[in-house]
């Protein structure tokens, strides 16, 4: 007979747990559930009653891989009810741990999750028997961006430094990261060179991009949303646009965005929305790398982000140069009661946090939508549009594209703080 | 604080869990020691423990006892004949057997407290005639745990030797229970008398009252103290007992300098 | 001894320098006068004071007085026995020591109980059978300007202790700051300190600027914020051993062993061996250790002094009695940093008066 | 070569993502090392048993009570990593209050959702034979801990206070100086009293310390200007149970 199943049971090399199931019967998929089994952890419950300071350290670990966005969306989240914004020095300082957090993600899923599956390596480490200097590069790069996010928030998972209106302590000096970053950048540019010729898969699939849009900046620490049908949206309406439903298989939620299912966030998003915004090196890089204006092949996605990385590392280095300490690590930030929206670009995508304070200062309601829960619905319809036209070819073929396919998406597992193992079926 | 490499010369297993190794230097030849003294043996990225030396090889090599306890013990007593082992010392204080000479002996040893009573049981068997009579006590948990069985029925033939065990199994026909007890089957004049005793320290408390009781004076006791030791030579800190340094005052002391120490509860 | 009067501290920091010491004094940072590299006598903290009182530390502005605070959080022990220090690694069964740090640092504004505290440690970590020669090549290394305390804290005691509030040996130079007009007096103490003051501008001293650096003492022994009563304390806290304060003191003792770590006399250590993942060598450091602590007395897999009580009982009884029996000499100089350290305020001095 | 697996249950990756950001050691850890199963770095899955297992999360699943005791049982030395595995991290606030509340707060259909009323750290389940604790844990204490017990010795992961650390790093006490609240006296350390040095007081990540006197500790808080429910929720953050009630404010 012909019916067909693809079990890919945990996906390895995405942060998190998940499986794929996929049932085919005659030729045609009937069922594609990717799974997200990361074991629920209610952290929106959880955050209710806590005080209106916590919920940067608590959030913070929703993800050991993006602490930093989550910090980041749930400060400005929560600034706004208090009527605080964060400008100067302190949102550079803001800044500079973000694009940190871009370096240190962007090199751990380029040089450990991604590149082995071009160069046919079960993972960085087997990699770097045949390719140790690649893989001390990426290493390298990695640790550059842990280091600049370990200066200002004192240690590279989980950084303590953060609070409401900026920082707990301020930095002195950032002249030895930036020597450290001057290097990371030349690696950043090879990183590019290196990735661009890899060998793509010829798959291009009609995205709706969803990104924040900044007008002064590539979009990482705040923006109005920004879609690829022309929509256009402050997040302050996020929840209008937003919408979340639950699917049995997953203890991820799915996101659909204006009724429809299946849009992305994410590398090729910003890209699509924002590239002219990039840094110059990082622009010329893109070009050099033949990306074009707009990249729909997903496995193209790991060129984008050493182009994010080369961004990351010379606006890092702008900001650096023009750092001088400021006179208050942190504004100050009385709570009040009132509802608040917060977005960010963590390295996945838009990371939304929506909190509501009650009258004495605690958290009355919290709502996370984190990236990978809005890809979700979209990472099938990928995985459906590349299996179907494939599903003669022999399982273990399948399995590995599958999974492939799903971490073109870098998907953080752990991310789906309310969120995924490959069964195909051909039934 | 930096060991000196020693190589293990001969590796003998005593019981299940107790070693004696011969230790001797790469380069030169072991310092003098004192019965009663110990050293930190070293073992390598392990980590470093107070080992009393009971006996100097003919070689001339040192030879101590260690029972695996913990990691680094367990690695010591892991090591084989020309692996290199790490050594300071010889450290502390010794047992006075000058202190000794004409008087009634006895030596009370709880378990691996033979060890570091061997090189005194050494002496006594060599240098008899400057002794009154001399007796060998010792206490241990089961038959199969007693030390240096061989050299105990050897030392039997010139001394008292009377052995006691907390759980006997079928064959044993010698005495049961505490060490104290075999106090009062051994001959002494206790005002003449001297005690070499160690053990465990409630073993040691429990000998040295048996037999300050009986007139050994206490400061003809003389007990060999264990403490947490990190440096052997007094800058650590660990190993204080009140206004002692147990590694340079101690391990040997006598009891009339500890008897009031011992007596305080964590001090 | 020669003495001299300065009017400004830069010449000094400045000479210093030319022979190859980083200076090292007091400046303000992080919310606390403490010592870091000056600069210049701008770093200095003129116009800022403390206010010490049990757990608790306040900077305040003060006037004009450049060194009108009292003892600093940190002591020179971190100098003389640094917290952690690598004493050798081994490669291949062959141990090879590590070279000591002994970097040439001129330590600007010490008291005179830093100076006992550092007479203490010398005893200590050279008195005895073995001494430590690393102490030694990092002791040799110091220039030591002392200043001579005008505004002691609320916690310190070193008049009880006959270790201050003048210092009177153990610096290559000490300064007492007399005001109007605002200098120094300085005098040397040793013939290194003597040659350095000899080649600074300076105008001979008078007999009104002796008089007036007197008064400073003078003024500073009764100003004393505490008092220790020594006569007899060596036997009685042997007596003391099971008296029900100790408990008492417990239920407030955090065991957290903050008071050991800032004591300038506290010198006890752990080893810690380990081995290098990635090349196979092995190594062992030496790093401060706290008789707080449950490790520090571990025998057979249990700590001897588990509880609380007995963990302060020891801290107390070897600063003021068994130490003397150890070292002829109390562990403690007086300088009231475990009293303002303290994060519940535990008072040795008031601890030891409960224990009369 | 020695065998080296890396599981996960509840968490949030971070203190799995520690062994990857040892950049400088990876390369050599593995030279020495066979990571034979590590789901986040490789698809490569080499089957047990394994010399050492390092554990990350908190068992909050019928299943995962199941397969944490499939790993014991292929596991020669389990060592669980991080305030998850070690206490029931975060996600263990869920103890303090009612589960199927939590899940109606987040999905619409709960009951799609299979999971425990508490989250509980692996060793209330398995022997583990050490833990090493913290949020996330100490790259450094990581790399100890595989060092030792590949070495067989006894890891240098000290359980007295982050005071001794902040003492040792040269902070000003932050709690002395400036009045900041600082639960340091009575956290184990590991962090290198990380806090303290950016001003912060410790909020206790790496759990209680070896004799925690939290009673003493709450009156000087108090008096730093906490009032009881602050205290309450200070020691309930990432080792909610573990420090216990002398916690109670
Ligand atoms: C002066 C002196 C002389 C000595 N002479 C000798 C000698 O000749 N021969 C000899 O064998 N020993 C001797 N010792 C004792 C020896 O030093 C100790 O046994 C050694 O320090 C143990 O170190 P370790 O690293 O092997 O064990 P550690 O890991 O330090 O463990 C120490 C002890 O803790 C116990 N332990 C560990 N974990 C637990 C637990 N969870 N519960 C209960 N107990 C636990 C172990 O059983 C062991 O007893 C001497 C000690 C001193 C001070
Ligand atoms: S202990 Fe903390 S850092 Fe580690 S996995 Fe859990 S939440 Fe993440
Ligand atoms: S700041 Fe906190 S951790 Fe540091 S010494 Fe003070 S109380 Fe202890
Ligand atoms: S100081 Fe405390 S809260 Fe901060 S990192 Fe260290 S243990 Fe965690």
């Amino acid at each position: 007979m012909t019916h067909k199943t693809i079990r890919v049971g945990g996906l390895t090399r995405v942060e998190g747990e998940g499986a794929l199931l996929v049932r085919a019967h005659d030729g045609r998929i009937t069922d594609l559930q990717l799974r997200i089994y990361e074991p629920p952890r209610f952290f929106e419950a959880l955050l209710r009653g806590r005080a209106f300071t916590e919920p940067p350290d608590i959030t913070a670990r929703i993800c050991g891989i993006c602490p930093v966005a989550y910090q980041m969306s749930a400060c400005q989240a929560l600034e706004s009810i208090c009527g605080v914004t964060v400008e100067g020095t302190l949102r550079d300082l803001r800044l500079l741990l973000y694009y940190g957090e871009w370096i240190e993600s962007h090199a751990l899923h380029i040089y450990l999750l991604h590149a082995p599956d071009f160069l046919g390596y079960p993972g960085g480490v087997a990699m770097a028997a045949d390719h140790r200097p690649l893989v001390e590069r990426g290493l390298a790069l990695k640790k550059a961006g842990n280091e600049l996010v370990a200066a200002i928030g004192g240690r590279a998972i989980h950084p303590i430094n953060v609070r409401l209106g900026g920082f707990y302590r301020a930095p002195v000096d950032l002249t030895p990261i930036a020597e450290r970053l001057r290097h990371a950048l030349d690696a950043a540019l090879a990183t590019v060179e290196w990735v661009s010729g890899f060998d793509f898969p010829d798959v291009e699939h009609d995205y709706r991009f969803l990104a924040l849009q900044h007008p002064a900046e590539y979009a990482i620490l705040s923006g109005d949303v920004a879609v690829s049908d022309g929509t256009f949206f402050p997040v302050t309406e996020w929840p209008y646009h937003v919408v979340e439903e639950q699917v049995p298989h997953s203890t991820a939620l799915h996101a659909r965005l204006d009724g429809l299912p299946g849009y992305l966030t994410g590398p090729l998003a910003r890209y699509a929305l924002n590239a002219p915004q990039l840094s110059p090196l990082a622009l010329r890089a893109a070009a050099d790398a033949g990306l074009g204006r707009v990249c729909r092949n997903p496995f193209r996605s790991i060129v984008v982000r050493a182009v994010e990385i080369v961004h990351a590392c010379e606006e890092a280095l702008r900001l650096i140069d023009r750092y001088t300490p400021p006179d208050q690590p942190a504004l100050p930030v009385t709570a009040r009661p009132g509802v608040g929206h917060g977005a960010s670009e963590a390295p996945r995508g838009a990371l939304y946090h929506r909190y509501r304070i009650d009258d004495v200062g605690l958290i009355a309601e919290a709502d996370i939508v984190p990236p990978t829960a809005q890809n979700q619905a979209r990472i099938e319809a990928d995985l459906h549009a590349l299996l179907q036209p494939r599903l003669d070819l022999p399982v273990p073929e399948l399995t590995e594209l599958c999974e492939r396919a799903i971490r073109n998406h870098d998907p953080c597992i752990s991310c789906s703080a309310h969120f995924l193992d490959l069964h195909l079926h051909h039934d | 604080m930096i060991p000196a490499p020693y190589r293990v010369r001969s590796r003998r297993p005593d019981r299940a869990d107790t070693v004696t190794l011969t230790l001797e230097p790469v380069e030169g030849t072991c310092p003098p020691f004192l019965p009663g003294q110990f050293t930190m043996l070293y073992a390598p990225g392990v980590g470093e423990i107070p080992i009393s030396i009971s006996g100097r090889a003919r070689s001339g090599g040192y030879v101590q006892t260690i029972r695996a306890v913990g990691a680094v013990s367990r690695a010591l007593c892991r090591m084989r004949r020309g692996d290199i082992v790490g050594v300071r010392g010889p450290f502390g204080t010794s047992w006075d057997l000058a202190a000794a000479h004409g008087l009634d002996v006895v030596v009370a040893a709880g378990g691996l407290g033979l060890a570091p009573l061997r090189p005194v049981i050494r002496e006594l068997e060599a240098h008899g005639v400057r002794y009154g009579r001399i007796s060998l006590i010792a206490g241990t948990r089961t038959p199969a745990t007693l030390m240096y069985p061989r050299e105990l029925a050897r030392w039997g033939r010139d001394f008292d030797v009377q052995v006691t065990v907390d759980h006997p199994d079928r064959a044993w026909k010698g005495p049961t229970g505490l060490i104290t007890k075999l106090v009062g089957r051994i001959v002494f004049e206790p005002r003449r008398t001297y005690a070499f005793v160690c053990g465990p320290e409630v073993m040691m408390r429990a000998t040295a009252e048996e037999l300050l009781r009986r007139g050994v004076p206490a400061e003809r006791i003389a007990l060999s103290l264990e403490r947490n030791m990190k440096c052997g030579i007094g800058r650590c800190g660990h190993c204080q007992l009140g206004p002692l340094f147990t590694c340079l005052d101690g391990p040997v002391l006598t009891y009339d300098r500890v008897s009031a120490l011992m007596e305080v509860k964590q001090l | 001894m020669e003495q001299a009067v300065l009017t400004s501290l830069d010449p000094l920091i400045g000479a210093l320098r030319e022979h190859g010491y980083a200076v090292v004094g007091p400046t303000v940072r992080d919310g606390v006068i403490r010592f870091c590299e000056l600069g210049s006598a701008a770093d200095l903290p003129a116009g800022w004071t403390d206010e010490q009182a049990p757990g608790a530390y306040r900077l305040r502005e003060g006037g004009e007085p450049v060194f009108g605070f009292a003892a600093s959080p940190d002591s020179v022990k971190r100098f003389t026995h640094p917290p952690r220090s690598t004493l050798f690694r081994m490669r291949d069964g062959v141990p090879e020591a590590v070279p000591v740090e002994a970097p040439k640092v001129a330590l600007l504004g010490v008291r005179a109980c830093d100076l006992a505290g550092l007479a203490v440690q010398d005893r200590v970590f050279l008195g005895g059978r073995y001494p430590d020669e690393a102490y030694r090549a990092r002791r040799a290394a110091l220039f030591l300007i002392a200043v001579n305390c005008a505004v002691p804290g609320g916690t310190c005691f070193c008049a009880s202790m006959n270790t201050g509030p003048r210092a009177t040996s153990g610096f290559d130079l000490a300064l007492t700051e007399l005001t109007g007009p605002h200098r120094f007096l300085a005098e040397s103490g040793s013939e290194r300190g003597a040659t350095l003051l000899e080649a600074l501008p300076s105008r001979p001293a008078t007999d009104a600027d002796r008089q007036a650096a007197r008064q400073v003492s003078e003024t500073a022994e009764q100003r004393m914020g505490r008092h220790v009563e020594l006569d007899g304390v060596k036997e009685r806290l042997t007596e003391r051993r099971e008296s029900p304060v100790w408990n008492e003191i417990a239920s407030r003792c955090l065991t957290c062993a903050n008071c050991t770590m800032v004591c300038p006399t506290c010198f006890c250590a752990t080893i810690e061996d380990g081995t290098d993942l990635a090349d196979g060598s092995a190594s062992r450091a030496e790093r401060w250790d706290s008789c707080f602590t449950l490790e520090f007395t571990e025998l057979g897999g249990a700590p001897v002094r588990s509880s609380g009580a007995a963990r302060y009982r020891q801290w107390l009884t070897h600063k003021f009695s068994t130490w003397v029996d150890q070292f002829g000499t109390y562990g403690c100089v007086g300088c009231g940093r475990c009293i303002t350290w303290c994060p519940t305020g535990i008072d040795i001095t008031e601890e030891l008066e409960r224990l009369r | 070569m020695s065998r080296l697996a890396v599981w996960k249950f509840a968490s949030c990756d971070g203190c799995q993502l520690t062994l990857l950001d040892c950049e400088d050691e990876l390369l050599s850890v593995a030279a020495q090392v066979d990571i034979a199963y590590f789901l986040e770095a490789s698809s490569d899955r080499g089957a047990g048993p394994y010399d050492l297992s390092l554990v990350e999360g908190s068992i909050t699943t019928p299943d995962d009570l199941e397969r944490i005791k499939h790993v014991r049982r292929v596991s020669k030395h389990l060592v669980t990593i991080g305030a998850c595995a070690t206490a029931g991290g975060v996600q263990a606030l869920r103890d303090l209050a009612d589960v199927r509340e939590f899940a109606a707060v987040v999905y619409a259909r709960p009951d799609y959702i299979r999971t425990l009323d508490r989250s509980t750290p692996v060793s209330a389940h398995v022997p583990v034979d050490f833990e090493l604790r913290g949020c996330p844990i100490d790259r450094g204490q990581l790399l100890e801990i595989i060092g030792a017990f590949l070495a067989g010795r006894r890891p240098v992961v000290p359980a007295h206070s982050v005071c001794v650390e902040c003492k040792a790093r040269g902070n000003p006490c932050v709690l002395a100086a400036h009045g900041t609240p600082c639960l340091g006296p009575v956290t184990q350390a590991g962090c290198g009293a990380l806090c303290p040095a950016f001003n912060r007081g410790c909020f206790g990540c790496f759990g209680p310390m070896e004799s925690p006197n939290a009673a003493a500790l709450n009156a000087r808080l108090r008096a730093a200007g906490m009032d009881d429910d602050e205290l309450g929720r200070v020691y309930r953050t990432f080792n909610v149970t573990t420090f216990g009630s002398s916690s109670d404010a």
